[in-house]
């Protein structure tokens, strides 16, 4: 985790150093995908690569997302390390099959004989109209596969170590951003390290007074969220455990069962639809391997079971936030709670426009 | 026939198609002045520069031949007859927009007009066209399916699969491929060998047509024949017409200053405008005075004018609502 | 349901009679698929259709799956009613695309004025060396998108009555069967006539006489491995309530509740991989909804979290039946309890091989 | 060159190429004399018929060079110089199957031979073949990368997608499409409209050539070519051979009678054996003596047999290590 005294970056230049070290160190990594060399270079992630590494390791690529997954699955069979990049997840599902098919099980089904060293960023988006086909949160379609490894990091030295890692796995890793999170700033190791994929974290944990605690497991960006309602939640005498999960597929309960052994509580947040979500793997998990610690049934958090609309007027309750999160776990430890009569809640939660992730951010998005 | 192989137009014609053309160009304008006001939150990719493509195919469709088109589909929309009104109240996520809001820019639609749908992916709606005309024939409809599409949608796999059926079962469909040399930032030469797009699509069997997009007469003339022979022979077509975009792939702003195109590129095709080309036409052959062309020019002005007051009235969608529809019954939600 | 009396057909041919009254109802119908008019006739559920309602409704097809696809919605947007065929739901992988970004969305992102009246028809294969590519069961991928409905009847009464109503629906339907129900034979109603897409269905209830029971949910095929330790574990004094689950979007969770409020056990049972899966799906709404009424946690039975080997010496474990079954009802209700001690399990498990439906069967397959 | 533009080829050459292919051809034998004991309990696609393309393609390759290949691979994987011990133990389902019995005959691999891998979901393997020409090419290795894929396979988006790629960055990869005319029992005529595949892939850019795919020697010498233009100029090519297979789609035996082929359509290709044509110029030409060609028989027949034999007491995997292998380490697994 990011420590104190390191300098400060954004998610974006974290990844972007990320790829900078990594192919220093090991020339077999190649950069591909549409506009990775242009001056956008996904939202900045790849800006000045091609002209470090030179245009045979940073590649534009023809609109064609199941062949070239295909080709970057031969390219890592023949020895290079190929990082791929699709600048929304949406498109991925042209993919589905030489990534399900192919990349997930070429190590299974040829008894160990190749590994598909692979890495896939997919950009989630989010706001400014982004609308049904362009602002869908698909993780659990990959986190469903066996042989597929599918993260999520939260924060910039995540987004740094669990990068530099994927690179280094030799298995097919989704490596899944929320474009939210790219312009978050925090404290980044300068050096290479990788942080491990298959590890969630305790981001924060409060001390706990009272009976009244809860444990907040958390995907992507909805661990921003988490933090906003932990804040008002303490301020209102709730104990609160953050734990950032890290990785839809492996999902490592480990922290999230420590947590709800002295809570009770569990809310499960996440950027994808419910049903046979991950938020509903966590659940279900927690259940089967923490039923006599929960006090009530655990709750999920997600976004409506319907595409997101385009208008800013209709997105309001699309994308449930910290006030969703308070709700929920007044719910939980104290029905009689409700979130307006708390003041503090109000001086938290802005009424703003909902649609872009800081209030100065301007479209086109 | 002149020596473009395309025919005279009567005068009535060239009006026609300069207004729409005009109109578009207008619309586009007016939608780039105000998008820096932040109220049309979503994604905008003008067409500003290719009106001749959409204008000169379209004007031989009626209202029951389907159009589908892409992510750039302002100028296919308009063309087709769109509501201007349904399509900025949908921009500004309004209630009365064409998509009640939930579309925006990129999903535009009114099948009043027979424009049947646009959507982002690229090459979502490519089969759809196909599909269409399949089932134009079946139900033995004499009606034609066109899509719009750019360069690099033709790199899809879809389109080519597109193709091959639309062949093999001779469908009423015409394929328009619009060649801007771009695919957002990235030039042709970095995603496709060179070779003619419309040489693959003739490989396929289909009957071809290519050259100058931002000549209308040409464009004019031989979708006339295209869209004819799709209708009456049951023929598949494909046109792939050389074209630019005057600005930015996304936005609202030229963003030539960033270098990704070639130095004077954009500067040449602005002197082949489709527009001007058209009031040059006008204003020679046929001996119109500027008072006609800014009159005209003024009727649209004013209508655009009018379309963003009333569509600022507009009221907003009930985020309530935003649930509605998954399913036509309500069996489906979970 | 099916009554008594009716005459008896197979679940193949209860597909087929239903595309036979359908299409003759409805002009408007097509069927469409690789192989649909050929001599195997997608396993006889075809046969003879061309013939009856003639080339231009009953098509053969180009392999292109995304392609088709998308021709398909386009012909459903055109006023055709289509029914899409693949031999293998792992082919529909291409399709993705097609059928997340536009058949889910269409009616929902053009605000109601379009829907997509298709069908489209996936068979899980299994057995026979079908192998990692041939023997997923990838339901889940689709239940997790709203605008989408997923069936997957397990009776031929529901084949037939499920199909009818599929093609009579006028959103996009995924219809989709085990190829071990194909050959499975029971009373069908010989006229015209529907099954709710939407609603679960008590199977079987048997009597409690003691505390010793459970509920089983079951998925698709699991609904037979779920009737044969229903059977063992009733010589063994187990009550068991079977919900055939017959749909993954809705789920419908009623028929489950209203059982676990009785017996406080729950068992769900799936084809498909437990991660994102279903079965989490079931669980997680189980515990949200009844968490009080469940005397322990529910449990999920599922293949293990591998793609399916070749071999059939491999695949032992890859199909959890009966005898899993079995034993985690023992766990749940009696620890003490173990399948080996008890004689009668013996009888009704057979030891032949396990990659074939019945015992004659034969490949290839 | 004689007249089919076939370059003379050596005597040593034709008794390689006629061994391998008459191994082939002996060892599919045996599979479907042996598949109804029920013992290789998986789907077969068997290449009968087909056998000059792989083999007089594959002639030209070093072990170091890739092959990819689809759910008809035994040709392939044999003529490549994939391990027959392997091969057969898979199908068996045993341990010592190249894939440790995972794969069975859809899923073959043996990379000390440089077979890559083949699986049975159709256009599967061709961005691969491709993918690992890129490495080739970027890694500087003077290989070939090839892909075997059917009729059918061509009507996939992902072959063009393919194609393109291959085009734009001029990699060392040989596509060779195997036109035998039918996918199952779907005839092209009902999945393609009349045009050429090979003018498809020749509008793409690619370098190309067609020709009967039973003809050893027309194979044999257009693959030269082909491959040395892969390999020493980078030049991607496309070969599209017609051919036939004899037997059912999958399974073991003669499926004819079920009338989805034209009449007199699989006795006319049966009169262009590859293996009969090539058994005839070693008699004519070459004035072999029937001991000779029967010396080669008994030898290949001995290995089959000896393999069988060992295949059969080779032991089976044990379904406890089912789970293995799903990641390299096992952080991946749930
Ligand atoms: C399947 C898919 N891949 C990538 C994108 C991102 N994208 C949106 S528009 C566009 C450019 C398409 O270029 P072209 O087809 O030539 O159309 P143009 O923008 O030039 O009109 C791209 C890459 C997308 N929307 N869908
Ligand atoms: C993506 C996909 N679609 C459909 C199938 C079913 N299938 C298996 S082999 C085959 C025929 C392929 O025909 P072709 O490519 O001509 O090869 P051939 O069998 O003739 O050698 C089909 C349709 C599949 N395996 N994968
Ligand atoms: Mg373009
Ligand atoms: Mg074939």
């Amino acid at each position: 985790m990011a420590e104190r005294g390191q300098r400060v970056i954004t998610y974006a230049e974290a990844i972007r150093e990320a790829f900078v070290q990594s192919m220093e160190r090991d020339e077999r990594i190649i950069i591909i995908g549409e506009g990775v060399p242009d001056p956008n270079a996904i939202f900045g992630t790849t800006r000045g690569l091609q002209k470090r590494f030179g245009a045979e390791r940073v590649l534009d690529m023809p609109l064609a997302e199941n062949g070239m997954t295909g080709i970057c699955i031969g390219a890592a069979l023949g020895g290079l390390r190929p990082v791929l990049i699709h600048q929304r997840i949406d498109f991925a599902l042209l993919s589905m099959d030489q990534i399900v098919n192919n990349a997930a099980k070429w190590r299974y089904m040829f008894n160990d004989q190749g590994s598909v060293p692979l890495v896939i960023r997919m950009l989630i988006g989010r706001g400014w109209g982004q609308g049904p086909q362009h602002a869908q949160s698909l993780h659990a379609l990959f986190a469903h596969i066996p042989g597929l490894k599918v993260v999520m990091p939260a924060t910039p030295s995540d987004a740094k170590g669990m990068m530099i890692a994927a690179i280094e796995d030799d298995d097919p890793v989704l490596f899944i951003e929320h474009r939210w999170l790219h312009g978050i700033r925090d404290h980044v190791p300068e050096q290479y390290g990788s942080v491990s994929l298959d590890r969630a974290v305790t981001l924060r944990q409060s001390k706990m007074v009272s009976e009244m605690c809860v444990t907040i497991a958390a995907f992507s960006h909805t661990v921003v969220d988490a933090v906003m309602a932990a804040d008002i939640l303490e301020q209102c005498g709730v104990a609160v455990t953050i734990i950032d999960m890290r990785s839809a597929r492996p999902i490592d309960l480990e922290p999230v069962l420590a947590s709800v052994k002295e809570t009770g509580h569990l809310v499960v947040l996440d950027t994808g639809w419910a049903s046979c979500g991950v938020s509903a793997e966590v659940v279900a998990r927690s259940v089967e391997r923490g039923f006599s610690m929960l006090k009530k049934a655990p709750v999920r958090i997600t976004p409506p079971d319907h595409p997101i609309p385009t208008s800013h007027y209709l997105t309001t309750d699309c994308y449930p936030g910290a006030k969703a999160i308070v709700s929920a776990v007044f719910d939980l430890i104290d029905p009689r709670k409700t979130i307006d009569n708390i003041n503090i809640v109000r001086d938290f939660l802005s009424d703003g426009p909902k649609d872009v992730p800081y209030k100065t951010f301007t479209g086109p998005f | 026939m002149n020596e473009n192989g395309t025919q005279e137009i009567h005068l009535s014609t060239l009006e026609r198609l300069y207004r729409s053309m005009l109109r578009i160009r207008m619309v586009e304008e007016a939608l780039a002045e105000r998008y820096p006001e932040q109220e049309m939150r979503c994604p905008m990719h003008l067409y500003t520069g290719q009106e001749a493509i959409a204008v000169g195919v379209c004007d031989h469709l009626a209202s029951t031949d389907a159009v589908f088109s892409n992510h750039r589909a302002h100028g296919h929309y308009l063309a087709k007859g769109g509501s201007l009104q349904g399509m900025i109240a949908d921009m500004y996520g309004k209630e009365s927009g064409c998509c009640g809001g939930r579309g925006g820019s990129m999903h535009l639609i009114d099948k009043s007009a027979g424009f049947m749908g646009s959507v982002p992916i690229v090459g979502g709606t490519v089969p759809l066209a196909v599909g269409m005309a399949f089932a134009f024939k079946t139900l033995k409809k004499n009606r034609v399916s066109v899509v719009f599409f750019g360069d690099g949608c033709f790199e899809e796999g879809v389109l080519h699969e597109s193709m091959n059926y639309a062949v093999l079962k001779s469908l009423p469909v015409l394929f328009v491929c619009e060649n801007n040399a771009y695919s957002v930032f990235t030039g042709l030469e970095e995603r496709q060998p060179k070779r003619a797009i419309v040489d693959i699509a003739r490989a396929h069997g289909l009957e071809t047509v290519a050259g100058d997009g931002n000549d209308i007469l040409h464009v004019h003339t031989a979708a006339a024949e295209a869209v004819r022979r799709a209708r009456e022979e049951s023929i598949p077509q494909f046109m792939e017409w050389q074209t630019f975009r005057w600005l930015g792939h996304v936005g609202y702003q030229n963003d030539d200053h960033l270098g990704y195109r070639k130095p004077g590129e954009l500067a040449a095709w602005k002197t082949r405008c489709p527009v001007q080309r058209m009031e040059s036409l006008l204003q020679g052959n046929h001996q119109w005075c500027s008072e006609q062309l800014e009159s005209i020019r003024k009727e649209i002005d004013q209508e655009i004018e009018t379309t963003f007051i009333d569509v600022k009235q507009c009221p907003a969608p009930d985020p309530r609502t935003a649930g509605k529809h998954v399913y036509g019954s309500t069996t489906g939600s979970v």
